[in-house]
Parts: structure tokens; C-alpha cells; sequence
């Protein structure tokens, strides 16, 4: 499938379609005596959707960490494209990365639990506000100017992942399935190069994962952002992505496409069982 | 009107700053009951001058903040003088005091406050610290002889343990003393003092001068006692009591030494009757009250004095009248105070001169020495 | 089938049930208030036989959760109540008891969302199953690890740093220690690589088969949870709108389309062509 | 410096630790159970104290009847306090839990000075009084039998958690409330032990206090170096109490021995700083596992 | 717009107003009206309990921006308050410099030391960040005891008659011409917080509140904010300090208690947790419950004897049990309860 460009959001350069937007390379993780990851490699193309799979336990969560600078590797390269350069995200600290472009959801719903559904929202706009002391004390002038303009981006989300009926509800009152589309539209209003989502389909029931996969597949195509997705269900990995890699025990092992990697019978062995894997 | 409260001829209000929790609240709170006895028996005899006496009383827990917004609270009740208690609150109410022309009598012996130029409206009833430390050195210089007596003063943490201090060091110069000299804070609160006692030990200290309240000097005789140390007690003015030696028990308190402005109950003096008689009248008894039972009387009899001249020489009852009244007053205290009377003038605010001196024997409080002074 | 089918189970669904005694659980007209406002059950009637596996499937916020709550006594720990309607165990109204004594009873649940003892080792998360039985039997703990033999090196290590589906099988350990004779399972699934939900429901079945733990199990995949169970419901907004055998539930066409992912023609779509939503944002 | 006053020094210290770690002994498990941080802990010492003291001086009572006087009464009131006070609390933020008991501190601090008053107490002693000399010091008595006492009671409590199974599920319960529900514990009843169990070793704690010192509403004051002594051992570890008490006692009486007893009283929280910036979670504390 | 159904905006400007109906603006002027009428309502005494009140304001709002919105838990605002009162003092009493520069000396150098002891809160959570700002304050006060060049050895600093640009706060009117100032003071730190939290600024310290490590994903300099919630936050306590210190005129460290750090807390879970308008409430609540108990005691006297005696258990009796009780009751404080009863007005009659 086609790639898209991406005009960055923080620093206006265009990502070309095709380029590699972030190359992993050795990255070695590990916690106490347990290996997280061991020598792992992979590059993302700008553009694609790319899906990481891989036994519970694999490293897939901790790989994403590393990506948005959440676990720091122990050895190993990250190098983010923006456009403008290169970057090692692996020494750096997670804010930073954001900065760049990173933007992603948690396995487990990680909203900011007391705060309304804008808030959420608003909070995605961080990297693109200005918060002087000051100005911010006294409202009238910039900060309130600010607030509107990012208001406006912030309700275009708001009607993308149709959520206008909670806009002002507390975030943690809401139902499991709406939780996961704010946090989904948290990363959404970062206007991201680079999209991470670990596992935003868990719990959902099909009808509402066909939601969800519209909601992925709009941003992408609209947008060409580039999304790093981690699913254990089988189906929507191989409907989305362009591309799939397999960690097993912290290792990679199998990077394809969809089809080579459904047959791959090292996969096949640890991850898809043989029933899966036929089907 | 001569500023500092208005006379509308009703009740003549008082505030008094009662300390009947923090950490001076032991001496504290038999000092507020005596004078608040004292208002209750003036106003059984018709007040003075036929107007009754009326004593705002409220607790400050010996914190300053406290002290000042209650002294706010009196004023804007219109009283016409105040009983403080402290050293702290009494300093830091000063200026106040001075700028308002409220007079003002304390608990606190310090030396600034007895120096009209620095304190106008402060009236000081008893011997400084200064003083009462100065004749605590002259009879341990008697007791040791040269050259074989080290003091070690422990004293509270704060304005008041601090207030004799350097009156002590320039003393010893002064008179040529042979007396090592070094003082010590003691912590609030501790569990034991047998940190201090250490220090004090490796110092040579054999006399151990105590600037605290009975409470914290009698956890230092146990600690003297459960080490078996050869040190003696000099406990000035607020240690000097009855509840010293029930807190640290007979056996611990023995052989202590006291110096104390104030006579004991036990000590029969004539000022004491009145007293005794209103405490029983009361159902109480004197000996259980203790001797700042009627430090507190006392302190509010001179005071309650100046005004029934005030009102005598037909003057309005404000704060500078009692004021000029009180300089130039002399009361008569019955023996209770220092010599016996208390008088004041325009130069000194100091109002007794004389302390006397006990020895704990046998559980009790034992005269050894009164109306001393120190040495010329 | 109707939107609300009632029908008794079909003689196959009978011969299904391996004992197939009578009912252990009946939940009658249950009515379940959060906080005192929001009504998430609304007369909810199920019926479990004894020795068989009972499947409730329904989109998010049905209120399955709060099914298995209600049967475990959960609920005051979350503000919440059974409003009416009663609940049987064993011939025992139980609506009303406290939750640890119904633990004593037989019934265990696994909470939604692998609640493990994060700062406690694996073994002291068995430990603690076996809380009601007084200490942790050998042959218990041999039996879950049996089951379970990828804990066995795990045993010292505090369960919070285990991954998911450790965590997952944990969890289904500790509910054994406590020798249930009815486990309740919210989403076991969730968030597991697709050959340990193989695996998971293999031990359901297992448990059901060897020991004849009679199992009620909150699935979103409902394909894997129709094969084991015997018995299915549906729920939505708070009621049974669907019930039947797992076979029958498994050929109504509203479960093939909206559980199942099937298309017309007993084909799975694909999530690539599911209707596109056309709103082009100019900042897309 | 001599071996005397080093040994003087050192029990003292060992004896103050002691009693520290006795009131630590409670907050911890109150901690562990629960995640509550119990500021009233040092109010649990004073209403020890003066149980104890109403029971043996006021009514008159033998010292083993005066104990278990104070026993009953310790677990009635933390009973009375989980149950009326913790309990409505249940899922209510950190800081709103911290401060109830913050203000249960204030009640019960106002409430025993209504009764008892200000001024301090007289007991008679009940460790035997006179000294004992060892390398030349002499050493009182009473500091040693508070060692002694201390210890038993700390070690009963350490096996009672290590042996039976109410310590795994204690620390099941604060670990995760609604799944140790479902494994039959009763969170309740967990809750109501730990804190009648706290009660009492505070109870402990206040009687011994009181006997070496007097029983006055200073003993609240002893409270508040619960704190360093927690965080010194590890807010959940019961040997982290022994050891913070330990720590705590020794340097506060050899800083006041030779240097300055005002600034012993702080040494504790300069310490305490001093370890959060090396170990975050004490010696022994037990590491937060948060993972996303 | 405001209807039955609830409040309606036709712009974001609207929606982002902080007054948004006319009974709102109306209650506003009520509060401003009620403001101006204070000093010739109530008499001296009453009047100087107010203006303690608005310095709590400052103080309360100052810690409610850490504990309430930014989740630190500080039990160190009495050590804060005394390096704002001791450090305005001395540049004002020793350099002899005009207030205003006293009083911003104070505020940044508070601001400095509140984050300095805010390091901690990088590595710690909850808890053993408490203890640390623990010993914040004990230590602070210790130095306040101890160093004597602070106080000259007399333990506490005479601070002169306030003066501000050359008008002098008079003995006479004291009490009116300090409210006056304070007033402004505590106003204009009312409206900046408020602001701060409509802003980005204020959601950062929220997000690092309810979610730190998701907070730095979305590009939060978790660091930065947690250090400037703690500047933030000590800079108006150093201002509430700077005031007590001009206000009092005397500094001792007596008044920076822990005590006191302990009602401060108390004023803002009384008045709701991470609410501005909470904060002012409970500043009132908790600094007129004494003075309120004490009056009440003095009218029973006559009838009740001890209880002048028992006076100061009582009021640390009734001082905790307000906190118990408002905790079990009403955990959202009064702000909360004030809220309900706006509501309540607000859809009369259709009332469910
Ligand atoms: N913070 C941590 N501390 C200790 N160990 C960790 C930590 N995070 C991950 N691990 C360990 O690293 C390994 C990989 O975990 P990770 O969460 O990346 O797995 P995963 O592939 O996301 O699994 P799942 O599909 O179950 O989410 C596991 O063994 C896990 O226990
Ligand atoms: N603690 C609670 N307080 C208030 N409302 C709640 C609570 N728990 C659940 N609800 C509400 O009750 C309804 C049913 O929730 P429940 O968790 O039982 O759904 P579920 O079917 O388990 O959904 P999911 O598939 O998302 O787990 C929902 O509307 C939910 O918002
Ligand atoms: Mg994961
Ligand atoms: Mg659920």
C-alpha cells in the first residue's frame, strides 16, 4: 500500500512518503536478570502503519517505552527523522520526544483521570503552547488568545472520534470504550509524526474495534501519520498494517509483511498457534 | 483622654495573657489562677474605689502571634492595663504598649523591661534574671570557695532562658569570680537530659543553674540521680517551687538549691493570710496552689493598687495615669515579694530588689537565705 | 431469534452439560444502582447448571462486569447496590451476604483487568488464595502449577513485573487455590497472544472437565468462548436481550455479525472496509 | 570521651530508639495494611500513657490488670477509629486520609486534655528504679528493662506477621483492596486489627515513655519522630522500624552529648533528608511497582 | 446563555469566561458591594480578624496550587511563611529598602527555597515527599530559632510602620488602611491563580498530578512543572509571609509553627481540595473558628465556669473535629457545598 507524507506539525518540513521516519537498531533493555529486549532492530516507514506482535511478555509494551523515551535501553540506537535531522531518542527524555512528534496511548487507559474530556484533550496541545508565568496569571491578552485558537483544533477531534457529548465530562466516569477513544484523541491533538498506540482495541467487542480501526484509518490517510500499532487480535493486524514485526523473548523474529509473517513457521510456533495460523 | 482605654466609669477591664497550655503552662497556670483570685476577692470587697474589676482572660499558649492578636482583642475592648507573662510576648508588645500608653506587668523578669527608656510602660515586680543570677553566682563563689566551682546554666530555649545570660558572664567578670561559666539550651520535649549532663559533666560542672520551669528542672534531678552525679541544682525564679520537688520526687529533689523572689506558702509570712483565707473560703488550700499562685495575687495587687490611686486622686482610670501612678507607688506585699514591698519610679521599673533562697530538705522548701541581694 | 429469546435449553444444550445438574447459581431480576443515580443492571435473570460453562458476551458498558460484581458481593466497594431482585447459590439467598463470606461459599472471582498483588511474589499470591482454606496445601499449589507450569519459575518474583498473560494465568491460579465450585471470570482474554486465549480456555474447560468447577465467563471473544461454553448470553444496556445454547447463540445472525466479525455470507469482513466516515479535517 | 560516657550515651539511646521503634511498629502496620499514614500515632502514645497511669494510679489497679486495662482500651479505640473515622474514607484521595487523621490527632490530643489536663502527671515507677554498673558507668535500670520489654514485643510482632497467615493477607489488602475481597479476606477485619494492633504497641510504647519519663501531653511530642524513624527503616518494613529507632535514638543522644541538644531534635529530619536523596524507600522499603 | 437546560455558549470566548450567567456577575457585585462595606460593618477587633483572614487567603491559595492541583502534599508551609516574613523583614528593617522591594525580595526568594525543597518531589511520591517538606519545615524553623543574625540575638525583628510608595499606614486607622491593602493583595492573588488554571500552564500541573509518566509522554516537562508548581506555590506563601511580617511588625519564628502548616492544610481541605475558590473559604472558616469558639465561650460563661478553663482543649478539640467531620461528610469541602447550593438556584423550578 501507497505511503503519505506527513508536513510536520511542530517544524512545517515534509516527511517524504517511503523515507524512513524512525530506525531502531540493537536496542538492548533489560530489568534485573530479566532481557526486555535483546538486540532488537526495525525501521518505520513514513507512512505505514506498522504492527508490533509478539507472545505476552515479548518486549512489545517495553519497546514502545524505549520509542517515547518512557525506559531508557541499555545500549542501542533510536533515531528519529523529523525533517530537520536526525534524532537519537534513546538518551532522551520523554518530553522531549513528545516535542519532536511522538505521540502515543498506553496498554492500560492512562487519562488524567480528574480532568474533563477537553482537558485531555487541551493537554494534547501541550507541545504547541506557550506557558509563561506571567501571561498565564493575567489571562486577558495572550493566554486567553492562545486558549481559543487551540480550542478550535481541539473540537476537530472532538468531532472525529464523535465524543461531543462528553466534552465536559470528568474522563474517569466514562465507560471503558470511550476512555480509550479520549486517549486516542489526547495523542490526536499532538498532530503527531509518529502515532504509537499499545493495544487500543483490548476489551472491545468487533463492532466496536471496526470503530476504533476507522478512527486509525482516517487519521492515517487524512493525515500520513505514521502509527506503530501493538494488537494481539490477529484480524485487525493483518486488515491494517503495512508492515509487521514479531518479538519473542525479546528478540525480533520475523519482519515482513502480513503475509510473510502469517506463514512464518517460527511465528507461527510462538505466537499465532497452528490454528491461528491456518485460519 | 490620656489614650489607652476609655474610663466610662463602668468595670475596669484587664487583659490578661494566661498560659494554660505550651510549654510554660505548669508555672503558668497557677499564676493566672492567682490573679484572677485576686480580681474575684478584690470585687467580694466592692471593687475598687466602688467600680469593679473586670479580667479578660485568655490562653496564648506561649506563642507570640497569639499574645499579639489577643492584646489586639483587648484593646479594642478598652482595657486599661495588661498582665502578660512571658519574656517573648512581653518584648515584642514593647512598642505597642508604649505607642497604645497601656502599662504592663508580666511574668517575665527580664532586664529591658524594668529600664523605663527602653520599656515605658513596662512594670517589672521582681528581681531581674539578671539579678536572681547574680546572687545564684554569689552563693556558689560562697559555697566552693576559689577556683573549684564551674556552673553550667540549662536554660529554655528561648527569649526567657537566654534573658540571664549575659548578665551572668559579665558578672563573674566583674567580680572576679573563679567560676567557669557555660550555658546550654535545653531542648523541649526531651525524654532526658542526660545528653546535656554529659556536656556538663566534661565541663566539671558541680553546679548545674537552671533558667526553666519546674517541669524540664525536675527531669534533670532525675537524671542527676539515676547517674549518681555529683551536681547541684541552683534553679532561679520559675523552678524554684513546690512542683519541682513533686515532679522529681523528694528523693531526687534533695539538696537542691532555689533562688526565689517569692515566698513560699509554707513560709508564714503576714502577706499570705489574705490569701490563704480566700483559697480556703474557696475550698481550696493554699500549700496545694504554690507560691505562683501568689505571685500572680501579688502581681495583680500592685497593679489594681495604682488604680485605686488613680481613682483616689480623682483622675480618669486610663493607661497613663495608671501609668504615672504606678511610679512613684510603694506597695506592701506583706513579705511575699522580694524584701516586702514593691516600688517603683520614674527611673526604674524594677520593683523589688531582694530574693530569697532555699534548700530542699527533707522534701521541703527550706529558707537558707532572704532578701538577698547581690553582692555590692 | 428474536431480540429477547427465553426459550428453555434445547435438549442438545443438555447433553452438552457434562453433569448438567441443576441450577447452583440463579440471578432473578437483578437491578444494580451505582452511586444512587446511574442504573447499570435492569433486571438481569440467569441461570447456571451445576458443572457447566456459562458465557455472557455484550458490547462496553452492558454491565457484565457488574453481573459478576453483583454475584460476588463487590459492589459497596464501589458505591454500589443491588436495588431489587435476588440472588441464589446453592439454594441460598446470597444477595445480601458479604463478600469474603461468599468466598467461603464457593464462589471466586477473577476481577477484570488482572488484579494481581503487585508487591506480593507469585507464591504469596497463591498464599493468599488459599486464604479461606486456612494455609496453601502442597497439592493445591502442585495442581496450579501443573496447570500453570511457566509460574513455577516465577515463583519468587513480585507479580507486578510479570507481563500480561503471566499475570492472567497467576490470576486463575490463585481463584483455584481457593477450590471454588463456582468461578466467575471477567474477561480472561483480554490483552493475550492469541495461542495463550487457545490456552486459557483450555484450562477453563479443564477445570470444568477435571475438577467440575462450574464457570461463568465474561468474553469479547466470542468465538473461542462459544466453543467451551455450554450456555451463552447477551447483554446490552444493562439487560438480557439473548440467550440460548452456545450453538444456537453461535448461528443467530446478529451475534455472527456484531461478536463474531462475519459477514452475509458467513465470511469475516475485512476492518479495511469497514464504512468509511467521509470528514475531511483541513488539518489532517 | 570516655568509655563511660560512651556507654551512658549508648543506652540511653538504645532505650529511646526502642520506645521509637515500638510507636514506629504501629504506623508501619497501619501503613502496610492499609496505606494509611497515621499522624495520630504519637496521640495513641499519650492515651497509652494515661490509660495506663488512670488505671494503676487513679483507680488503683495491679500493675498486669493495669496493662491489660490499657490493652482493652487500645483496641477498643483503634477499632472505634477504623470503623468511624478510616472506614468512610475508604478510596477518598491521599492527602484527604493523611489529614483525617491529622484531625483525629487534633480530637484525640483536645480530648485527653479535657480529662487529664495540662500539667504533668507523677507515676509511680513500675521498672524497678536503681542502677547497674557496667564499664564504669552506671547505667539506670529502668533504660534496660525498656530495651528488653521493647524487643519482646517486637519480635513477637515480627513472627506473628512472618508465621501466620494474617501478614500475607495484610499486605494483600493494601496491595489491592477489591482482590483481596475475592480471595475471602475481609478487608474489614484487616483494617480493624492493624489499627487495634497499632493501638497497642503504642500502648506499650506510651506505658514504657511514660514510666522513664512522666506522663505529661508532651509525650505527643515523641510522635513526631515516628516520621524520620519510617522513613529511615522503610515505610513497610517492620525490621526497618528497629533499625530507624536504633538510628534515630543513638544519634540524637550522641549529637546532644557532644555537640547540641537543640540541634539533636533535628538531627533526625537532616537524616531523614539525607536518606530520601540516597534511597528514595529507606533502608528497607519496598520499591512502588508502577508499570505502564 | 443560561436556560433550564443549562448553560449554552455561542463562542469559546464565552464558554471561557469565568462568570458566566448574571446570577453569577450579580453574586460578584454582592461580594465586591459586601468587600467595601466590611470596615464600617464591624469593629476593630473583628476587622483585624479579617485582614488575617485575607493573608490566609494568599497562603491557602499558594498551597492549594501544590497539594490541590498539582498532588504534592507539603506540611511545610509554616517554614515557607517564615522565610517570606523573616526575609521581607530584613531587607525592609536592616537595607531600609522600600516595601515593595521588601516584599518581592520575599516572594522570589521563598519561590527559590520552596523549589529547592520541591527536589525531593522528582523522586518521590506521596508520602516521603510529605516527610520531606516534614523536615522542611522543621529545619526552617530551626534556623528561624537559632541563627541569631536574623533577629539580632532578640529572637524576633520590630518591623517599622508599612509604608508604600510614601503613604504610611497610620496607627489610627490601622486596622481600615491595612484592610485595604490587603484586600487588593488577596484579591489579585485570588484572580492570577484562577487564571493559571484556565491555561496551559495550570492543566501541566494537573496532568502531572493525576498521571506523571503519561503527562510526560504528552510532552510535559514533568521536572519543570513539579519545580515550578513548588515556585509557584511558595511564592505566594512567601507573599502571605511578607504580609504577616509588615502587618504584625514583630517576626518570630513562634508564629511559622508546624502548627500552623498544619491549619493551612486544614483550610484547604475544609474549603475543597484543588479549588480557588475553596481556598478562600476554608482561609475564613479556619481563622474565624477560634476567635468564634472563644467569643461563644465568653457569652456561657457565667453558666458554664470551667469552660474558660478548659478553653484551649476545647478548641483543639473542635479544631480536629472539623477536619474528621468534614472529611467523612463532605471530602469536596465547602466549596463543594456552596456549589450544590448554586445548582440548586440555578434550575429551580425544574428540580429532579
Ligand atoms: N518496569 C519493569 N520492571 C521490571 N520488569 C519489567 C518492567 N517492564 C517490563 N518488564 C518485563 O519485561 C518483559 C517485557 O514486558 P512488556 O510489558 O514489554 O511485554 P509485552 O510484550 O508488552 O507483553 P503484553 O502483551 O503482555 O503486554 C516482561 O518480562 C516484563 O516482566
Ligand atoms: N463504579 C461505578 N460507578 C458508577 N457507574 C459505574 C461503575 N461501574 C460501572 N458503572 C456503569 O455501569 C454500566 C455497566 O458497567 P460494566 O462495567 O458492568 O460494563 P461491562 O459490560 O463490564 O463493560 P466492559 O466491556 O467495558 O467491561 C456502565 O454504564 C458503567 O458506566
Ligand atoms: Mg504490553
Ligand atoms: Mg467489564
Amino acid at each position: 500500500m501507497a505511503s503519505r507524507a506527513y508536513r510536520h506539525s511542530l517544524n512545517g518540513s515534509l516527511l517524504e512518503p517511503g523515507h524512513t521516519l524512525l530506525e531502531i537498531e540493537g536496542v538492548v533493555l533489560a530489568f534485573g536478570g530479566i532481557n526486555a529486549l535483546e538486540n532488537v532492530g526495525l525501521s518505520a516507514t513514513q507512512g505505514r502503519i506498522h504492527a508490533v506482535i509478539g507472545p505476552n511478555g515479548a518486549g512489545k509494551s517495553s519497546l514502545l517505552n524505549c520509542i517515547s523515551g518512557l525506559y531508557r535501553p541499555q545500549r542501542g540506537r533510536i533515531e528519529l527523522h523529523t525533517g530537520q535531522g536526525r534524532h537519537d531518542l534513546a538518551t532522551m527524555r520523554p518530553h522531549r520526544i513528545a516535542r519532536l512528534g511522538v505521540a502515543r496511548s498506553f496498554q492500560n487507559i492512562e487519562l488524567f483521570s480528574h480532568l474533563t474530556v477537553l482537558e485531555n484533550l487541551m493537554l494534547g496541545r501541550h507541545v504547541h503552547m506557550s506557558r509563561r508565568l506571567v501571561p498565564s496569571m493575567l489571562w486577558f491578552g495572550p493566554a486567553r488568545r492562545q486558549e481559543i485558537a487551540h480550542r478550535e483544533l481541539v473540537e476537530e477531534v472532538v468531532d472525529l472520534l464523535q465524543i461531543q457529548a462528553v466534552r465536559h465530562r470528568v474522563v474517569s466516569s466514562l465507560p471503558y470504550g470511550v476512555q480509550k477513544r479520549v486517549e486516542l484523541g489526547r495523542a490526536l491533538c499532538m498532530q503527531p509524526a509518529l502515532l504509537l498506540l499499545d493495544e487500543p482495541m483490548a476489551g472491545m467487542n468487533v463492532e466496536e474495534k471496526e470503530d476504533m480501526a476507522r478512527f486509525i484509518l482516517d487519521v492515517h490517510e487524512l493525515r500520513g501519520v505514521t502509527v506503530m500499532l501493538i494488537e494481539h487480535d490477529m484480524n485487525v493486524v493483518m486488515d491494517l498494517s503495512d508492515r509487521v514485526s514479531v518479538l519473542d523473548f525479546g528478540r525480533l523474529i520475523a519482519d515482513g509483511s502480513p503475509e510473510e509473517v502469517r506463514n512464518d513457521p517460527a511465528v507461527i510456533e510462538a505466537y499465532l498457534g497452528a490454528e491461528a495460523g491456518a485460519g | 483622654s490620656g489614650g489607652g482605654g476609655d474610663d466610662g466609669g463602668g468595670p475596669i477591664k484587664i487583659g490578661v495573657l494566661a498560659t494554660l497550655t505550651g510549654p510554660t503552662s505548669d508555672v503558668g497556670r497557677p499564676y493566672n489562677e492567682g490573679m484572677l483570685g485576686y480580681v474575684d476577692w478584690v470585687n467580694e470587697q466592692g471593687g475598687i474605689g466602688g467600680r469593679e474589676i473586670q479580667a479578660l482572660s485568655d490562653d496564648y499558649a506561649y506563642e507570640i502571634p497569639r499574645a499579639q492578636s489577643l492584646y489586639k482583642k483587648y484593646k479594642s475592648q478598652g482595657v486599661v492595663a495588661i498582665q502578660g507573662w512571658g519574656t517573648g510576648d512581653s518584648e515584642a508588645l514593647r512598642n505597642d504598649v508604649a505607642q497604645d500608653e497601656l502599662p504592663f506587668m508580666s511574668a517575665s523578669y527580664a532586664a529591658p523591661l524594668a529600664n523605663p527608656e527602653e520599656s515605658p510602660y513596662n512594670f517589672v515586680v521582681a528581681p531581674t534574671y539578671g539579678d536572681q543570677m547574680r546572687v545564684a553566682l554569689d552563693w556558689i563563689e560562697q559555697q566552693g570557695g576559689a577556683g573549684t566551682a564551674e556552673v553550667a546554666v540549662l536554660h529554655n530555649d528561648s527569649p526567657f532562658g537566654e534573658a540571664p545570660l549575659s548578665a551572668g558572664r559579665s558578672w563573674i567578670e566583674q567580680q572576679g569570680y573563679d567560676v567557669g561559666f557555660d550555658a546550654y539550651p535545653m531542648p523541649e520535649d526531651a525524654a532526658n537530659y542526660v545528653g546535656l549532663l554529659n556536656q556538663a559533666q566534661r565541663q566539671g560542672a558541680k553546679y548545674i543553674v537552671i533558667q526553666n520551669t519546674s517541669t524540664p528542672a525536675a527531669q534533670v534531678a532525675q537524671d542527676i540521680q539515676a547517674q549518681n552525679l555529683d551536681m547541684q541544682i541552683v534553679c532561679l525564679n520559675w523552678c524554684s517551687d513546690e512542683g519541682f520537688i513533686e515532679a522529681a520526687g523528694a528523693e531526687a529533689a534533695e539538696g537542691h538549691v532555689m533562688v526565689q523572689p517569692f515566698a513560699t506558702p509554707a513560709s508564714g509570712k503576714p502577706g499570705y493570710e489574705q490569701v490563704a483565707r480566700f483559697v480556703e473560703a474557696n475550698g481550696g488550700a493554699i500549700e496545694d496552689k504554690g507560691l505562683h499562685y501568689a505571685q500572680g495575687w501579688y502581681t495583680m495587687h500592685v497593679m489594681a493598687q495604682a488604680i485605686e490611686r488613680v481613682i483616689q486622686d480623682g483622675q480618669e482610670v486610663t493607661g497613663s495615669n495608671i501609668k504615672s501612678s504606678l511610679e512613684g507607688l510603694s506597695v506592701d506585699t506583706g513579705g511575699v515579694v522580694g524584701g516586702g514591698t514593691v516600688d517603683f519610679t520614674t527611673e526604674s521599673h524594677q520593683g523589688a530588689a531582694g530574693t530569697n533562697i532555699y534548700q530542699v530538705r527533707d522534701g521541703a522548701m527550706v529558707e537558707i537565705a532572704a532578701g538577698a541581694r547581690p553582692a555590692a | 431469534m428474536t431480540l429477547r429469546d427465553r426459550s428453555p435449553a434445547t435438549p442438545e444444550g443438555a447433553h452438552q452439560a457434562s453433569s448438567g445438574g441443576d441450577p447452583v447459581l440463579r440471578l432473578h431480576n437483578i437491578e444494580v444502582i451505582y452511586d444512587r443515580v446511574v442504573l447499570a443492571l435492569r433486571g438481569v435473570s440467569i441461570e447456571v447448571a451445576e458443572g457447566t460453562i456459562a458465557a455472557l458476551l455484550g458490547p462496553n458498558g452492558a454491565g457484565k462486569s457488574t453481573t459478576l460484581k453483583a454475584v460476588s458481593g463487590l459492589l459497596p466497594t464501589e458505591r454500589g447496590e443491588i436495588s431489587d431482585g435476588h440472588i441464589r447459590f446453592c439454594d441460598r439467598d446470597v444477595t445480601h451476604l458479604d463478600a469474603a463470606a461468599r468466598v467461603r461459599l464457593g464462589i471466586s472471582l477473577c476481577m477484570e483487568g488482572r488484579h494481581v498483588f503487585k508487591h506480593l511474589t507469585v507464591a504469596d499470591n497463591l498464599a493468599a488464595g488459599a486464604y479461606t482454606r486456612g494455609t496453601a496445601s502442597r497439592e493445591d499449589l502442585d495442581l496450579v502449577y501443573e496447570y500453570f507450569p511457566r509460574l513455577v519459575g516465577l515463583r519468587r518474583r513480585a507479580a507486578g513485573y510479570l507481563s500480561g498473560g503471566e499475570q492472567q494465568q497467576l490470576v486463575i491460579g490463585r481463584a483455584m487455590m481457593a477450590r471454588p465450585s463456582l468461578l466467575m471470570l471477567d474477561e480472561p482474554s483480554l490483552g493475550l497472544a492469541p495461542t495463550l486465549v487457545e490456552d486459557i480456555f483450555g484450562y477453563i474447560a479443564r477445570l470444568n472437565r477435571e475438577l467440575g468447577t462450574t464457570v461463568l465467563v465474561i468474553e469479547q471473544n466470542a468465538r473461542q468462548a462459544l466453543e467451551v461454553a455450554h450456555r451463552g448470553y447477551v447483554m446490552e444496556q444493562g439487560r438480557i436481550v439473548l440467550e440460548g445454547s452456545a450453538a444456537q447463540l453461535r448461528n443467530n445472525p446478529d451475534v455472527k455479525e456484531f461478536y463474531l466479525g462475519l459477514g452475509e455470507h458467513g465470511r469475516r469482513k475485512s476492518y479495511r472496509d469497514v464504512k468509511h466516515y467521509k470528514r475531511r479535517k483541513h488539518w489532517l | 570521651m570516655n568509655v563511660e560516657t560512651l556507654t551512658t550515651l549508648t543506652v540511653y539511646g538504645l532505650a529511646d530508639g526502642a520506645v521509637l521503634a515500638l510507636a514506629a511498629l504501629g504506623f508501619v502496620l497501619i501503613y502496610k495494611a492499609t496505606q494509611v499514614i497515621n499522624f495520630a500515632q504519637g496521640e495513641f502514645l499519650l492515651i497509652g500513657g494515661y490509660t495506663f497511669y488512670a488505671a494503676f494510679v487513679l483507680f488503683g489497679l495491679p500493675t498486669t490488670v493495669a496493662v491489660l486495662f490499657g490493652v482493652v482500651v487500645a483496641v477498643a479505640l483503634g477499632v472505634v477509629v477504623e470503623r468511624f473515622v478510616l472506614r468512610p474514607l475508604v478510596g477518598e484521595s491521599a492527602i484527604s486520609v493523611i489529614m483525617v487523621t491529622v484531625g483525629l490527632a487534633a480530637v484525640l490530643r483536645g480530648v485527653m486534655q479535657l480529662i487529664f489536663g495540662v500539667q504533668a502527671r507523677q507515676m509511680p515507677a513500675v521498672l524497678p528504679a536503681g542502677t547497674v554498673e557496667v564499664l564504669g558507668a552506671r547505667l539506670p535500670l529502668n533504660r534496660l528493662l525498656v530495651l528488653v520489654v521493647a524487643a519482646v514485643v517486637l519480635i513477637a510482632f515480627a513472627l506473628f506477621f512472618r508465621r501466620s497467615r494474617h501478614g500475607v493477607a495484610m499486605r494483600a489488602v493494601a496491595d489491592d483492596q477489591q482482590a483481596a475481597l475475592t480471595m475471602g479476606i475481609s478487608a474489614r477485619r484487616v483494617f480493624a486489627m492493624s489499627w487495634a494492633l497499632a493501638a497497642v504497641s503504642a500502648l506499650v510504647a506510651g506505658v514504657l515513655l511514660a514510666d522513664i519519663t512522666a506522663v505529661t501531653p508532651d509525650l505527643v511530642s515523641f510522635g513526631l519522630l515516628v516520621f524520620p524513624v519510617v522513613i529511615l527503616g522503610g515505610l513497610d518494613s517492620v525490621a526497618g522500624t528497629i533499625v530507624g529507632g536504633i538510628i534515630i535514638g543513638l544519634s540524637e543522644q550522641f549529637v546532644s552529648g557532644f555537640y547540641d541538644p537543640g540541634f539533636a531534635q533535628i538531627v533526625p529530619f537532616i537524616l531523614l533528608v539525607v536518606i530520601l536523596m540516597v534511597r528514595p524507600y529507606g533502608l528497607f522499603g519496598q520499591v512502588r511497582i508502577e508499570r505502564v | 446563555m443560561a436556560t433550564a437546560t443549562g448553560i449554552h455558549h455561542r463562542s469559546y470566548r464565552s464558554e471561557l469566561a469565568l462568570r458566566q450567567t448574571k446570577a453569577e456577575r450579580l453574586r460578584l457585585a454582592l461580594v465586591v458591594l459586601g468587600a467595601l462595606a466590611m470596615p464600617f460593618v464591624v469593629n476593630v477587633y473583628w476587622l483585624s480578624i479579617v485582614n488575617t483572614i485575607l493573608i490566609a487567603v494568599v497562603g491557602a491559595v499558594g498551597l492549594n496550587i501544590l497539594v490541590g492541583y498539582t498532588g504534592q502534599i507539603s506540611i511545610g508551609t509554616g517554614g515557607f511563611l517564615a522565610v517570606g516574613a523573616f526575609t521581607s523583614a530584613i531587607v525592609y528593617e536592616r537595607a531600609q529598602l522600600p516595601a515593595v522591594v521588601a516584599i518581592a525580595a520575599a516572594v522570589l526568594l521563598t519561590a527559590a527555597i520552596g523549589a529547592f525543597f520541591g527536589l525531593p518531589a522528582l523522586r518521590l511520591a506521596g508520602f516521603y515527599l510529605a516527610i520531606a517538606t516534614l523536615a522542611a519545615q522543621v529545619i526552617i524553623v530551626f534556623v528561624a530559632r537559632r541563627w541569631d543574625w536574623l533577629t539580632g540575638g532578640t529572637g524576633f525583628i520590630d518591623v517599622r510602620a508599612f509604608e508604600l510608595f510614601g503613604w504610611e499606614v497610620g496607627a489610627g486607622l490601622f486596622e481600615v488602611e491595612w484592610y485595604a491593602v490587603l484586600l487588593v493583595v488577596a484579591g489579585l492573588a485570588v484572580f492570577a491563580a484562577r487564571n493559571l488554571f484556565r491555561t496551559d500552564l495550570g492543566r501541566s500541573f494537573m496532568a502531572v498530578r493525576d498521571q506523571d509518566v503519561a503527562a510526560a509522554a504528552m510532552g510535559v516537562n514533568v521536572t519543570r512543572t513539579k519545580v515550578m508548581a513548588f515556585a509557584v506555590s511558595s511564592g505566594f506563601i512567601g507573599l502571605a509571609g511578607a504580609l504577616t511580617a509588615h502587618y504584625t511588625q514583630t517576626v518570630s519564628w513562634e508564629r511559622f509553627t508546624l502548627d500552623v502548616s498544619i491549619l493551612y492544610l486544614a483550610m484547604i481541605i475544609v474549603g475543597g481540595l484543588g479549588t480557588i475558590a475553596g481556598s478562600v473559604y476554608g482561609a475564613a472558616f479556619m481563622s474565624l473558628l477560634p476567635p468564634v469558639l472563644t467569643a461563644a465561650s465568653n457569652a456561657v460563661q457565667g453558666s458554664v465556669p470551667t469552660l474558660a478553663e478548659q478553653l484551649p482543649a476545647l478548641q483543639v478539640t473542635v479544631f480536629g473535629l472539623v477536619i474528621v467531620l468534614f472529611l467523612i461528610f463532605e471530602p469536596r469541602g465547602l466549596n463543594h457545598i456552596w456549589q450544590r447550593v448554586k445548582d440548586y438556584g440555578r434550575t429551580w423550578p425544574f428540580r429532579t
